[in-house]
């Protein structure tokens, strides 16, 4: 092993660093380092005279592994390895010393952070020494995407991408598009009529050359990695033929079963056989296989007889899977919202003029079971009481955060009571009023002012007395204990993390921030990317959020999606698993520990003779290290982060300087 | 003797068999209390085997090496392999299949009921100046020995290997052929281990202080055992290096605690590297403490199933979070 | 006891702890600076042998600290890590090291003060156990005579 | 020279007597006995067979530090291991103590070994002979017996109330001096004992292995497929190298981090693998049995063409500590059989 020559580069990050670290005693013991050819010091290494700095000592002391000892690596190891290569020094052969987030910002005494940082260059300075040259690889990009969920974000993801002129694929569980927004009657502030301003949409992507639509669909498996994931989804049975039937209706008219219809959340019935609602699409009808007669007794079959003509039901359709290659995907599976049931205290279920925000909009809508006339058991109701944050801001049931859209569609529910009963009482219990949005705080403002009664305060208990029911709570403006009489109690229910996404999450490798929505790469930075490469988040399931800001980060999410597709190619991972097939006993411990799917056992070859060893598909390993750790022979070793370099990094860190 | 006798009889048909290469036993000791492993090719040669209680060792070791008897590493995977297990043993062949260190189709596992084997440094003692070989049998619950021309009855508890005391099952699991005798089974209460559990740190930590001191580190432990049977071992190596060729306290305990850890959800008990070790390290009260903590932590144990997947590659969600801030 | 400053070598996986004490570095958390980091991309890299290497190598206390249970940046690497490395503390304990020389922890990206308090908690427990006896170089000169 | 004799009860003034060195001897540690350097003479036991540990780490520790470096702002700083402190084995094996002489001019042939040399000339060795040879015992066969004083300065044998005390060597006179007082002249009863003493034992060992010729016999079985057999029993760990008293093969290595560490010596083995092991990966003994057969004609057939002595004192720990029962006396017994010699 030729001796390295190491150029160590000392950054005092203007003061971040200097006025905790002495730079000089640091240089000083730097340069007497085995190995070290160059130490100096900077103002702001990151800066251009700063990589210039590297860059020039490369090429004049013929430096072959560089450590700098700065900030984070987390921050600039890119900025350092692109200036190595702009040098012609393998980019790689880099170590960075985080001296400014673990050592000049943690601790105030210089002696005691001049010390620690010693011990982490000494040890920066080990493992550079044994760090290899790597090579970096590019794969071809499948220019195609996929959106899994066909709500608002992901119709608009959708259209995006396919208007960027890339084959996209859109995944919808259920046998229409349109998600929750569909159920909406109104959108605040602004009162338009949501299905209005959303079928235009749904039928721009049933027109749209580059989209296929998958509805009633579900993505199983994922495979591979950025631009080239191989995706699996299973294609419910509907029995009825989507490209065939016309949605003529005639067959329903057949079907004696009923059910609840969910669209309309569950307060009317509809066919066992039903389009889910008139604007669906597809524009086509579907089975409900847990209620039909034929698919449960094996009798009936009337539906198909009146459709022999057309031909479009097929009630022995089967469940089947196809596998789709796609280069980028993005996740789009939006919110659950709360189940009222949880706070038992409010009465919802036991009573039923307790009814959730969403069945209000349902009641209401001119779509609706009501035709839109605001009737609670054929009455209309003389007072209303609204109770927001319910499942939101509320540790009692896991839901630290707020729901963001709560405040302002009560706002908006208050404004439509207002506007069919003008002479209800109507009353909000609110714990803080959020109208941060454009023309949000107007709205609000413009309800308050049509005598609606905003009170501060939580509401304890909805019980019934006579034919009242009583939202007991207390106003914390005035302190005192309140009893509120109502006909309507309408429960503002938050937004909840979609619960199918829980396992796709999984599949995608997606983690999720406390709340239990998908995580985004970066909080400020990152906000539509993710953890897994390829894969971005848009609308609800990163978190709640209202319909422009669900539009926008569609539009946000979509762009992020084109880049790959754009550039044709993607970078793999570097620091792969590699094996040295003669150590390999070949027991398969790393191929079950690696989560990638990345390892398998095969024949390799050893001078003459063939040997069983752990081979690594170097495309698909993510380097975790996983496999390093598991192997007992030590035959398969991370790239970077090797037995040997680590063994080296822990004796250096443990030593007094 | 009657395990002898049927013993004898297979082999002279597996010998005799045209797919087996050789089969791997035990035939009579060099002098004493001594038995020793034999690898037997033709059929005239099966009134070598023995089968008593001096048949200590666990030859489910040979099978992995590259060299078995006469055969060398290129007539290896000629042939099956017959291999004379007692229970213990048999759950060895078990974990070396899973994990693809051998493979059964080449073997032919002859199973025997073993009644228990003796503890050789015990029988030892009792008997220090055995050099004509002796003979031991178990009759009851006594053993009868002769030795030296003498013959004596001494209770089984008195001599008998501490592993036989709580052997799990002493029925050879996935046999080809079984020499059937008594069958017993039993759980380790492992009240040795969690006696030592309750003594102070300072205490457990002085006495594995002397053993280890003690080690010479002859790699017997290692070598004797079935499932340490990589080709290169990551404890021998120099790059990396995670053992240092110094033998010392820190350097023996970190051998010995990265071997047993090793062999965690893998170690079958079958107790070698304790009976093989000269310093009388008590390797299997490490061994079995951990056996018992993958049992109670993560309901697992070393060749309970040929189907499981190795302890450390698989998880629960919900495994203990036990001492995590 | 009290001048007695103990060296606690952690290892931190990238995506989580790793970047969870980059947050409180940013937000100027003080800390014990006993701690020296290593950075891994996952916990699940870590074999239970460098836990005893680190103390045999100077350490006084060894941490590992990675993604909070469901949250791997690799999905899984976390949890077999945890399985590891629970049996570990436990033999290290049955083999008469204390167990507070060896610590584990979940902190997450966000969790800048949890490091904070990470830190100084293992950092006090040594600091009360004293230095490790167990490191490699105590031996060194005994061997010559 | 001189024969005296110390009754029982004076043993541990004796021990005492022997001054300010450092004094190895057996005692119990975890269960075993043990060649220890003795803190307490309390713990020193003498009534044991025979030991597993042998004595050879008193002149060849198993792991040694040769020199230490550090690397400091001044240039790298070498520290080197000071003078061997004076020593007294007690309770040594006649075999033991033989095992040196053999060893001798390997350390001190071609090349002075410093660190061998610098403990030899520290020490003192006081011997124990065998009342109880074991029953792997056959010192007699390499021209050992279980009361020979070869290699020791003093010999004690146990006596009717006592130890006979034989004064080998004027080194061995100096030591016990500060003992004058403790030790009676020998009477010609006392002699008489002795000589009983010593032909009981001798009696007592049963097993023997024919060496005439055998480091001309071994060349020849060289290529014998008998070989294989016995030899693919082993299983190749160290039991019997690192438990032999004449085998002396080590390793030399550099360990600790380019700031600091330390060059050190430890003893190695034949039977590993890894002993021939060439860096390109080819191993010239492929095999368990070719190790074995190297160790055997090792010991009797290279060791003694080269440097003049049997490298093998019988003690017998090889054939007891066998994990297989691989057994040097068969082995051997086996070789001249089948070489019809």
């Amino acid at each position: 092993m030729a001796s390295k020559r190491i150029g160590v580069y000392i950054c005092h990050c203007g003061v971040n660093i200097a006025q905790n670290v002495r730079i000089d005693d640091l240089r000083a013991f730097a340069a007497g380092l085995p190995g070290v050819r160059v130490a100096q010091n900077y103002m702001y290494m990151c800066s251009e005279p700063g990589q210039e700095m590297i860059r020039k000592d490369i090429a004049e002391n013929r430096l072959d592994r560089i450590v700098v000892v700065a900030c984070s690596p987390r921050m600039h190891e890119p900025t350092f390895r692109n200036a190595m290569k702009s040098a012609g020094l393998n980019p790689y052969c880099l170590e960075m010393a985080n001296i400014r987030e673990q050592c000049a910002w943690v601790h105030k005494d210089a002696d005691v952070a001049t010390a620690k940082a010693k011990s982490l260059l000494a040890a920066a300075v080990t493992k550079v020494s044994l760090l290899e040259p790597l090579e970096e690889r590019e794969v071809p990009v499948t220019k195609t995407a996929m959106v899994i969920g066909g709500g608002i974000a992901g119709i608009q993801a959708a259209l995006d991408i396919a208007d960027s002129g890339f084959k996209t694929y859109l995944v919808e569980k259920d046998a229409s598009i349109g998600g929750h927004m569909m159920q909406l009657d109104k959108t605040f502030p602004t009162l338009d009529c949501s299905a209005c301003i959303l079928t235009p949409k749904m039928a721009d992507i049933k027109n749209h050359p580059n989209i296929e639509l998958l509805a009633y669909s579900e993505v199983t498996d994922v495979k591979g990695f950025v631009g080239n994931f191989k995706v699996t989804v299973k294609r419910k049975p509907r029995y009825i033929d989507e490209n065939i039937c016309n949605a003529c209706g005639s067959c329903a008219k057949y079907c004696a079963i009923a059910i609840k219809d969910s669209f309309n959340a569950g307060l009317s019935k509809l066919q066992a056989l039903h389009i889910p609602f008139p604007q669906a699409i597809p524009a086509a009808y579907v089975i409900d296989p847990l209620a039909c007669r034929y698919t449960r007794e094996g009798t009936c079959r009337q539906c198909e007889q009146v459709c022999k003509d057309l031909n479009a039901i097929n009630l022995d359709m089967q469940e089947h899977s196809i596998e789709l290659d796609v280069g980028t995907m993005i996740m789009a599976t939006g919110f659950e919202p709360f189940d009222a049931n949880r706070k038992p205290e409010l009465g919802y279920g036991r009573y039923e003029n307790v009814i959730t925000g969403m069945e209000f909009e349902r009641i209401v809508s001119a779509s609706g079971p009501n035709q839109g006339q605001l009737l609670i058991n054929g009455k209309k109701p003389k007072e209303v009481v609204f109770i927001q944050c319910v499942g939101s801001r509320d540790k009692t049931v896991g839901n630290e955060y707020c729901s963001r859209v709560c405040c302002m569609y009560t706002a908006k529910h208050a404004h439509l009571v207002r506007e069919k009963l003008p002479d209800a009482k109507i009353t909000i219990f609110y714990i803080d009023v959020r109208a941060f949005g454009k023309g949000y705080e107007e709205f609000y403002d413009r309800v308050k002012g049509e005598e609606v009664y905003y009170r501060r305060g939580n509401v304890s208990e909805v019980y019934r007395k006579g034919d009242k029911l009583i939202c007991r709570g207390e106003d914390t403006l005035l302190g005192q204990a309140l009893e509120v009489p109502a006909d309507l109690v309408v429960l503002a229910v938050g937004l909840e993390p979609s619960p199918g996404a829980r396992e796709l999450g999984q599949l995608l490798k997606l983690s999720k921030s406390p709340d239990g929505f998908f995580l985004e790469g970066h909080p400020k930075l990152r906000p539509v990317e993710t953890g897994s490469d390829g894969v971005f988040l848009a609308g609800c399931c990163q978190g709640p959020k209202d319909i422009p800001d669900t539009v926008a980060q569609a539009g946000a999410a979509a762009a992020k999606a084109i880049i790959p597709l754009a550039q044709g190619m993607v970078k793999t991972e570097t620091m792969v698993a590699r094996v040295r097939a003669e150590a390999c006993r070949a027991c398969g411990y790393c191929v079950d520990a690696c989560p990638y799917d990345a390892i398998a056992l095969g024949e390799v070859r050893l001078g003459r003779a063939t040997k069983t060893a752990a081979v690594v598909n170097e495309v698909l390993c993510k380097s975790c290290g996983a496999c390093s750790a598991v192997c007992l022979s030590g035959a398969i070793q991370q790239s970077g982060f090797t037995d040997d370099q680590l063994l080296a990094v822990i004796g250096a860190i443990g030593k007094e300087y | 003797m009657d395990a002898t006798k049927s013993l004898r009889a297979i082999a002279r048909e597996v010998l005799g068999r045209e797919d087996i290469a050789c089969l791997i036993g035990y035939e009579k000791g060099s002098y004493g209390f001594r038995a020793q492993p034999c690898v037997l090719t033709e059929p005239d040669q099966a009134d070598r085997l023995i089968f008593s209680p001096l048949c200590v060792h666990n030859l489910t070791n040979y099978l992995t090496l590259e060299q078995i008897g006469p055969l060398s590493k290129a007539d290896i995977g000629k042939g099956k392999i017959a291999v004379v297990v007692k229970g213990c043993d048999s759950r060895a062949i078990t974990v070396l299949c899973a994990e693809n260190g051998i493979k059964r189709e080449n073997l032919y596992v002859i199973g025997v009921h073993s009644p228990g084997v003796v503890d050789l440094k015990k029988i030892e003692r009792r008997f220090p100046n055995a050099v004509e070989p002796a003979e031991v049998s178990l009759e009851g619950d006594s053993f009868t020995i002769t030795c030296e021309g003498e013959t004596a009855s001494v209770p089984r508890s008195e001599l008998v290997n501490a592993k036989c005391l709580r052997c799990k099952n002493n029925v050879p699991q996935g046999c080809d052929v079984v020499v059937e005798g008594p069958e017993h089974s039993m759980e380790d209460d492992f009240a040795d281990i969690a006696a030592l559990e309750a003594k102070p740190l300072e205490e457990r930590a002085h006495m594995w202080q002397e053993q280890f001191s003690s080690c010479i580190r002859c790699y017997a432990c290692r070598n004797s055992c079935p499932l340490c049977y990589c080709s290169e071992c990551i404890l021998d190596k120099l790059r990396p290096q995670f053992v240092r060729r110094s033998v010392d306290f820190p350097e023996n305990l970190l051998f010995h605690s990265a071997r047993a850890f090793h062999l965690a959800g893998r170690c079958i008990e079958c107790g070698e590297c304790e009976r093989v070790c000269p310093q009388d390290i008590p390797l299997m009260v490490l061994n079995r403490k951990l056996a018992r903590d993958v049992k109670e932590l993560f309901g697992y144990e070393a060749g309970a199933d040929p189907e499981q997947k190795a302890l450390f590659v698989t998880f629960k969600p919900d495994d203990p979070n036990e001492g995590i801030l | 006891m009290s001048s007695f400053e103990p060296k606690i070598v952690a290892f931190l996986c990238n995506w989580c702890t790793y970047a969870g004490a980059d947050l409180a570095g940013t937000s100027r958390y003080q800390y014990p600076p006993n701690v020296r980091v290593i950075r891994v991309m996952c916990s699940s890299r870590i074999n239970p042998a460098f836990i005893i290497n680190a103390l045999l190598e100077g350490a006084d206390g060894v941490l590992v600290s990675g993604c909070h249970p469901g949250e791997c940046h690799y999905t899984s690497g976390n949890y077999m890590a945890r399985r590891r490395l629970v049996l570990m503390h436990r033999m290290l304990e049955y083999l008469g090291i204390h167990p507070d020389r060896f610590r584990m922890s979940w902190v997450s990206a966000s969790e800048g003060a949890k490091w904070a308090e990470v830190v100084t908690e293992v950092t006090e427990a040594v600091k009360v156990l004293g230095p490790n006896v167990i490191k490699r170089e105590q031996v060194w000169m005994q061997q010559s005579l | 020279m001189e024969t005296l004799v110390l009754h029982k009860d004076k043993l541990k003034d004796f021990l005492k007597a022997l001054g300010d060195v450092r004094l190895v001897a057996p005692v119990t540690v975890a269960g075993k006995t043990q060649f220890c350097e003795v803190a307490d003479i309390d713990a020193v036991e003498l009534d044991l067979n025979n030991y597993t540990a042998t004595t050879k780490k008193v002149m060849f520790p198993q792991t040694e530090t040769m020199f230490a470096f550090r690397s400091t702002p001044d240039g790298v700083k070498v520290e080197e291991g000071g003078p061997a402190p004076k020593t007294v084995v007690f309770g040594i094996r006649p075999c033991d103590a033989r095992s040196f002489v053999t060893l001798d001019p390997l350390f001190t042939k071609d090349f002075n070994d410093p660190y061998y040399m610098k403990r030899r000339a520290a020490t003192v060795l006081i011997g124990h002979a065998c009342a109880e040879p074991t029953n792997r015992c056959f010192c007699p066969s390499v021209s050992g017996s279980p009361a020979g004083t070869e290699g020791l300065d003093v010999l004690l044998t146990d006596i009717d109330d006592g130890f006979h005390v034989q004064v080998v060597t004027d080194r061995g006179k100096e030591a016990i001096s500060g003992a004058k007082s403790l030790l009676t002249k020998a009477t010609e009863a006392h002699n008489k004992q002795k000589q009983a003493a010593d032909k009981a034992s001798a009696a007592k060992i049963k097993r023997s292995v024919n060496l005439k010729k055998m480091h001309e016999i071994l060349p020849k079985a060289f290529g014998l497929p008998e070989w294989k057999e016995t030899g693919s029993k082993c299983i190749g760990c160290g039991i019997c190298t690192y438990n032999c008293p004449t085998c002396h093969c080590f390793d030399i290595q550099d360990e600790g981090t380019p700031y600091q560490g330390r060059r050190l010596r430890t003893w190695d083995a034949c039977m590993f693998s890894e002993f021939t092991m060439h860096a390109s990966g080819e191993n010239p003994r492929h095999d368990r049995s070719e190790r074995l057969r190297n160790r055997m004609l090792h010991k009797f057939s290279y060791y003694p063409r080269n440097l003049g002595f049997i490298s093998c004192v019988g003690c017998g720990r090889c054939i007891e500590l066998c994990p297989v029962n691989e057994d040097l006396i068969q082995i051997l017994n086996t070789v001249r059989e089948v070489c019809n010699e």
